[in-house]
């Protein structure tokens, strides 16, 4: 299903933002909200995941269903699940894409990968004490 | 004379150069002359295989021809106020800032800022032109104010941003909100646009593609026939949100709103 | 022990009349702030000591052996980048710009992906603003355009606004009208009196139209804008021009989408328009505690608030071109150093993954998103709860941070003086 | 112990009666004494003009406004652009210049001391920051209290004592210096987007007048026997037709101290205006220099604007909006809840306009009509007349008639019939500049016990010394050399540390910053009052005990106490 991205605060995120190695924070900011028509159309139910692709990347969700959201947008909470879709263009104002960035939504049995795989995907070393 | 510049590989090659100093006037007194790379300072010559051919008198007797690598080289022409500059490949950018005489020819594609607050001379870019394509500056109240600007392809976001003088012309489409703030000159987009000419004050924007996204805030005053582009406009003024005196002048029947 | 009126680091409403209760080095309570103000005092996962990456892993290192490795990184490079500065106090701020003065670094705060497009436009504008308290005391009228303050500010309504009683403002609810403008219904936009639903993308047509409803040029508009009709336009801009102090606050909704800072500025220029009707003010809610202070501390040192280029001795400043994210973007930084903030949650992935091509250092008291994609990184205090300092709420009023608990870990503005004054050293020799 | 002689100085010292004798000036441990041992460093200052430290007695250069104003100008930053060199950090700007651009600026002109012309108290702490960011000169803060609820409540009441005792809490509590009424009441108004147009109009909501709060003030400020005036910047500021309101301001102020003035007027070129529109506007520098002839109890500086782009700032919220609508340029605002406001527009003085030579011609009028150089101090509210660096050639203008001319012939035709400029002859001499830069503003700022505007024993040693040989120069034809000669000294002396030679600081900064804490009986002290602290944490949204400037922000702080008689 082809959407429209838009990321946001939202307030699990912000509780969890000072705790970003625990599992609420890869909870809060994983989730991928969407219209209970949209999850119909494709097939699922919240709770189920999605695999979202955009020019920049690919990343796997949990949806939720939220009547707030419109039709044809999804919503992911600013993190790096977000940001693994956000292209860094910037149309040389310093501001990326956050709010608009098209995407392709499809439904997956594939898992959510916790925040240090995502890290390591970008050639990063995870740090576990 | 002809002094042809061609880049050397770099140890670094993704580090931007500066070299505002790349300007005919400059090569008269020789080739001494220094750039940056980073925020180290270099001679020309370590970033440059350098030739000279023949000599000159006056600084308008000057070219300059630039090849190899050049996209990463910021703030060549800036200045400029006679001679040529032709770049063989894609220039980095702020190509041509302030501008005042000569002329700057871009084999290539220009990155952002070509020819911001340019004065006069004129400039040609065969490729694509990057955002902010003339331009003004963070803050400033005028952009390009004299001259000429030429794009055979597309250029970006912003193009011709508070424009206030001059003349630019892109044969291809532009981004987002080309001719914003714009307050004189003349703009002529060859192909489509996206949001033209919000909170525009004055000058003309002529657009021969399709519209998309026209700001609700221009009032439609004829319909009119444009010799000059052998073809029938719908003509606005605007931008009324901001007591705008602008001409928008849009090929008809292909305004989609 | 019970310490009073102490002042939340999490957003940028810096409340100040939070009490908290300490026993020794522990919160065990924090009274009258908001649940992210709860979660940030009882923050976990500080990281223990300085941790160096290795072939093979990481490893403890000391705080010395972490500031020379600092130091040297920072010296050998050729274009450094300073990135971050938002959750820690002034102090710090201004010796990191200090250092890439000395350095010949470029150096951006977090505005460049929070409220940069708002500076941007109130360079081309200005800023008809004001402290909260004018509102709080005044305002009967207020607009939440493109945010949601609920979830990002939650005190802000009850604090300075719609539930807050001012002055003249006696009854609270009552006495103000609450206007929200937002793409999608957000819980902000059940309390209001007005929800203006706007067509993604579309914020500058509908604040164009308003402009120009405002100058009586209604009948030059469509009978619907961005999805709004005329008539609630209509309705809005009367509501507006009939307030006797009206205030708009705005967030991420307009900085973000497509014309980025243009929205910004076409916000600013409803507002003086409406400021030849009634008195209105518009204001960004920023969002780190005290990102505004970083604008403050690196304009007076450099005269620009954000994205300062030292590479040419002088000061240099370009938005687009000397932001953070552009510059990772295109690979040009060579070394990069993280303070009080976490790129690698907020930066576009495409961008963050050159950091972790780069020797990177990160100050920063917790373990983050950033860690893995650092080479270097060393704790230190958290400002506001083991470190004391000054902070600049989102409207620029100035509150001193309060040390409420003691703790082993060093100041991040000690962190910064001993790098640059070695750097200094360095340069002498 | 650090000793310093300079040799062979032209001394002009107003406040000690010394005018062009050559001597020799001893330093001790920052102070000038009687001798020094034959071990003191020594400096020779080659017969040329030697001063002390100069003095602004009103200018904008730290706080709030000031770095917004800086905050929205990229397009300013990139004039006067340094790097960092020496002992100097970076600098940028040219009207809203950093911090180091200013004091770097100051210092190589000779500046030592600067009084910040507004301090919102609420945003207080950010003035301190920059004060201390501020490397060489002394520093102290006007503070506003203009559109102060407690202090309107208090005028209302006719409570003087309650006035005193609100003023003595607040300057204490925000480090300030002394009082500042900008468009008193106007600004409490500007927050319904409303002003005022006379001093005898009630304020909304308050049932106080200007000149209720004006005098009040005034008797406030010499019961707390604080060291300078009341400093007021009067209402309908920029209006054709104001000098009226000025007159009857100065009307109100009794002569009620006898060390310096009761009221300082500021910026009063822009409050000198006669014609009733934009388009007859004229000077009134006679009718309110014939004022001020008359009363020893004021003194104004000048507000002198010069040509070129600079920038507006300034707590008058109001009149910067009749700006805005006006110039259509960029337009900040800031109003400070219970206390002011502010805003912040760039202009351009051009001399194509007739408004801006008319204004351009009262400034110089002021100082010229002026019998007693005391009485009209040199300044151009830096930055709204004319950035600072301008005040050399302010200097040339002042000591001679045919600069002056030659400018006036540059000037619209129309300057003349609306102008008493060109029929003025008065050229000041050195002494007379003298007062209006250094002694004249120590007197009316109250800083000679602290030992600021004079070489006598026992002053600081702050002293500037111009590459100008006044016995061999005649300013009234060679003005060029006088304008240079001010634009940069040989050395700029602070505490008897040279921090300035041949135009480059050449040390670190270590500068002070003054400020006043009066004390009043317990009986009456608002601290401790229930009406006062409920009012306070009810209406204010910052809790009173995070309200105070905390101690750590004055690390140079050098604190007056004062008494107060009630």
């Amino acid at each position: 299903m082809k959407a429209t991205l838009n990321t946001g605060r939202t307030i699990h995120q912000g509780m969890a933002v000072e705790h970003k190695s625990s599992p609420d924070y890869t909870a809060a900011v994983s989730i991928c909200y969407m219209n209970p028509v949209d999850l119909m159309d494709l097939g699922i139910e919240g709770g189920a995941r999605v695999s979202v692709t955009s020019r920049a990347g690919r990343i796997v969700l949990t949806t939720r269903a939220a009547e707030e959201v419109n039709q044809g947008e999804v919503f992911v909470p600013l993190g790096p699940y977000a940001n693994h879709l956000i292209s860094a263009d910037t149309h040389a104002t310093g501001m990326p894409d956050f709010k608009g960035e098209p995407v392709d939504v499809t439904s997956t049995h594939e898992l959510v990968k916790d925040i240090d795989s995502v890290m390591e995907e970008l050639g990063g070393v995870r740090y576990d004490h | 004379m002809r002094v042809i510049l061609e880049t050397k590989k770099r140890i670094k090659p993704f580090l931007p150069v500066e070299a505002e100093s790349i300007i005919p006037r400059n090569f008269l007194k020789g080739t001494d002359l220094t750039v940056y790379e980073g925020n180290k300072e270099r001679a020309l010559s370590e970033l440059f295989w350098i030739f000279v051919e023949g000599t000159a008198v006056s600084p308008d007797k000057v070219e300059i021809v630039l090849k190899g690598d050049t996209a990463r080289i910021k703030r060549v022409g800036e200045y400029m106020d006679t001679g040529a500059i032709r770049i063989v490949g894609n220039i980095g950018m702020h190509c041509g800032n302030f501008m005042s005489g000569g002329l700057i020819e871009i084999g290539g594609n220009a990155d952002a800022w070509l020819g911001r607050e340019m004065l006069d001379g004129s400039i040609v870019c065969h490729g694509d032109a990057g955002h902010y394509c003339a331009s003004g500056y963070r803050g400033e109240k005028h952009g390009m104010k004299g001259g000429r600007v030429e794009v055979m392809g597309n250029a970006g976001d912003f193009c011709a941003e508070y424009l206030t003088g001059g003349d630019v012309y892109i044969h291809g489409s532009c981004g987002d909100m080309a001719g914003v703030e714009m307050k004189g000159g003349q703009l002529v987009i060859g192909g489509d646009a996206i949001r033209p000419c919000g909170n525009m004050k004055n000058g003309t924007c002529v657009i021969l593609g399709r519209v998309h996204k026209m700001i609700p805030t221009f009032e439609k005053t004829e319909r009119r026939v444009l010799p000059e582009w052998n073809i029938t406009a719908d003509v606005f003024k605007g931008d009324v949100a901001n007591r705008g005196k602008g001409t928008l002048m849009i090929k008809i029947p292909e305004l989609i709103q | 022990m019970i310490i009073k009126d102490v002042v939340c680091p999490f957003c940028g409403c810096l409340c100040d009349d939070l009490d908290v209760e300490v026993d020794g080095q522990k919160i065990v309570k924090v009274q009258n702030g908001c649940t992210l103000a709860e979660s940030t005092f009882t923050g976990s996962n500080r990281l223990p000591a300085p941790i160096r990456r290795t072939a093979s892993g990481w490893e403890a290192i000391s705080y010395d052996d972490a500031i020379r490795d600092a130091v040297d990184i920072l010296l050998s490079a050729d274009r450094p980048l300073l990135y971050g500065w938002s959750s820690t106090h002034g102090e710090t701020q201004s010796f990191g710009v200090h250092i890439a003065e000395l350095i010949g670094g470029v150096i951006d705060n977090t505005s460049t992906v929070c409220h940069g497009p708002s500076i941007l436009a109130i360079q081309e504008v200005g800023h008809p603003g004001c402290t909260l308290g004018q509102v709080k005391n005044r305002a009967d009228v207020i607009v939440y355009w493109g945010c949601n303050p609920t979830e990002a500010h939650p005190r802000h309504m009850s604090r300075y606004t719609t539930f807050a009683t001012g002055f003249f403002v006696p009854e609270a609810q009552r006495g103000r009208t609450v206007i929200v403008v937002d793409t999608r219904r957000t819980e902000s936009a059940e309390i209001a009196d007005e929800f203006i639903r706007i067509k993604r993308g579309g914020d500058y047509e509908v604040l164009s139209a308003l402009r120009a409803i405002v100058r009586g040029k209604c009948e030059v508009l469509p009978r619907e804008v961005a999805g709004v009709s005329r008539e609630q336009l209509v309705r809005i801009a009367e509501i507006c021009k009939k307030a006797k102090f009206g205030a708009i606050f705005f967030g991420l909704g307009l900085t973000m989408s497509a014309g980025k800072y243009k929205n910004v500025r076409n916000a600013i220029e409803l507002t003086d328009e409406l400021n030849r009707h009634t008195k209105f003010t518009i204001s960004p809610l920023r969002g780190h505690a005290n990102v505004y202070g970083s604008n403050e501390v690196f304009t007076w040192i450099t005269g620009y608030p954000y994205a300062v280029d030292f590479a040419r001795g002088i000061a240099f400043y370009n938005p687009g071109e000397t932001t953070a994210v552009d510059i990772l973007r295109r690979g040009e930084c060579d070394a990069a150093l993280i303070v009080a903030s976490d790129p690698g949650a907020h930066f576009p992935h495409s961008a963050a993954a050159h950091l972790a091509k780069i020797p990177t250092i990160l100050i920063d008291p917790h373990q983050t998103a950033t860690t893995p994609l650092c080479r270097l990184q060393i704790p230190c205090t958290m400002a506001g709860i083991d470190a004391e300092g000054t902070a600049y709420r989102m409207d620029g009023v100035p509150i001193r941070y309060k040390k409420i608990i003691e703790s082993s870990y060093p100041d991040d503005a000690d962190l910064l003086r001993q790098i640059h004054d070695r750097i200094m050293e360095a340069k002498r020799a | 112990m650090t000793e310093l002689l300079v040799k062979n100085a032209c001394v002009f010292d107003p406040l000690n009666g010394i005018s062009m004798e050559m001597m020799d000036i001893s330093i001790r441990d920052g102070r000038v004494v009687e001798s020094v041992s034959a071990t003191a460093d020594v400096i020779d200052a080659h017969g040329c003009l030697t001063l002390p430290g100069g003095i602004d007695s009103h200018s904008h250069v730290c706080g709030t406004k000031v770095n917004f104003g800086r905050y929205m100008s990229p397009e300013d930053m990139r004039a006067g652009r340094t790097a960092r060199r020496g002992k100097m950090h970076i600098t940028s700007g040219y009207y809203v210049p950093t911090t180091y651009g200013n004091s770097y600026r100051y210092s190589t002109m000779g500046y030592t001391t600067v009084l910040e012309g507004a301090m919102a108290p609420l945003e207080a702490r950010h003035t301190h920051e920059e004060f201390t960011a501020t490397p060489h000169q002394d520093m102290m803060a006007n503070t506003l209290f203009d559109g102060n609820w407690a202090i309107m409540e208090a005028v209302q009441k006719r409570d003087t004592r309650r006035a005193a005792a609100i003023v003595a809490w607040m300057l204490s509590a925000v480090k300030g210096y002394s009082i500042k009424l900008t468009n008193p009441g106007g600004t409490e108004a500007w927050g319904w987007g409303e002003d005022l147009t006379s001093i005898h109009e009630l304020v909304p909501n308050f049932n106080v007048t200007p000149a209720e709060i004006i005098t009040t003030m005034i008797a406030a400020n010499e019961l707390l026997h604080l060291p300078h005036s009341v400093h007021l910047h009067c209402n309908n500021l920029g209006k054709p037709g104001n000098y009226e309101t000025t007159l009857e301001t100065f009307d109100l102020v009794p002569d009620r101290n006898n060390g310096r003035q009761t009221l300082y007027a500021t910026h009063v070129q822009f409050h000198a205006y006669g014609g009733t529109t934009w388009r007859n506007i004229n000077s009134k520098a006679e009718e309110i220099t014939r004022s001020v002839n008359a009363k020893p109890q004021i003194v104004m500086d000048m507000g002198q604007i010069m040509f070129g782009r600079t920038m507006t700032m300034t707590a008058d919220g109001p009149m910067e909006f009749n700006l805005y609508c006006l110039h259509h340029n960029k337009w900040s605002n800031h109003d400070v809840e219970l206390e002011t406001a502010s805003g912040i527009i760039p202009v351009l003085y051009s001399k194509k306009s007739l408004v801006n030579c008319v204004m351009w011609a009262i400034g110089l009028e002021l100082a010229l009509l002026t019998k007693n150089p005391y009485q009209c101090l040199l300044a151009t509210d830096n930055p709204n007349g004319a950035p600072f660096v301008k005040y050399p050639e302010i200097i040339g203008l002042l000591m001679s008639k045919r600069y002056r001319d030659e400018e006036f012939a540059t000037l619209h035709e129309g300057t003349g019939q609306r102008t008493v400029i060109s029929s003025i002859d008065r050229e000041m001499d050195w002494n007379e500049v003298a007062i209006m830069t250094r002694a004249g503003q120590a007197k009316a700022l109250g800083i000679i016990p602290q030992g600021k505007g004079h070489l006598g024993v026992g002053a600081e040693a702050d002293i500037a010394i111009y590459p100008i040989r006044c016995r061999d120069v005649d300013p009234s034809t060679e003005y060029r050399k006088v304008i240079e000669g001010f634009q940069k000294t040989m050395y700029t002396i602070k505490r008897g540390r040279i921090i300035a030679r041949d135009g480059e600081v050449i040390v670190e900064g270590a500068n002070s910053t003054f400020w006043v804490n009066p004390s009043v009986p317990e009986e009456i002290s608002v601290a401790s009052d229930p009406e006062f602290v409920k009012k306070f944490e009810e209406y204010y949204t910052v809790r009173m005990g995070n309200y105070p400037v905390q101690d750590v922000y004055l690390p140079r702080g050098k604190c007056i106490r004062t008494e107060a008689v009630l």
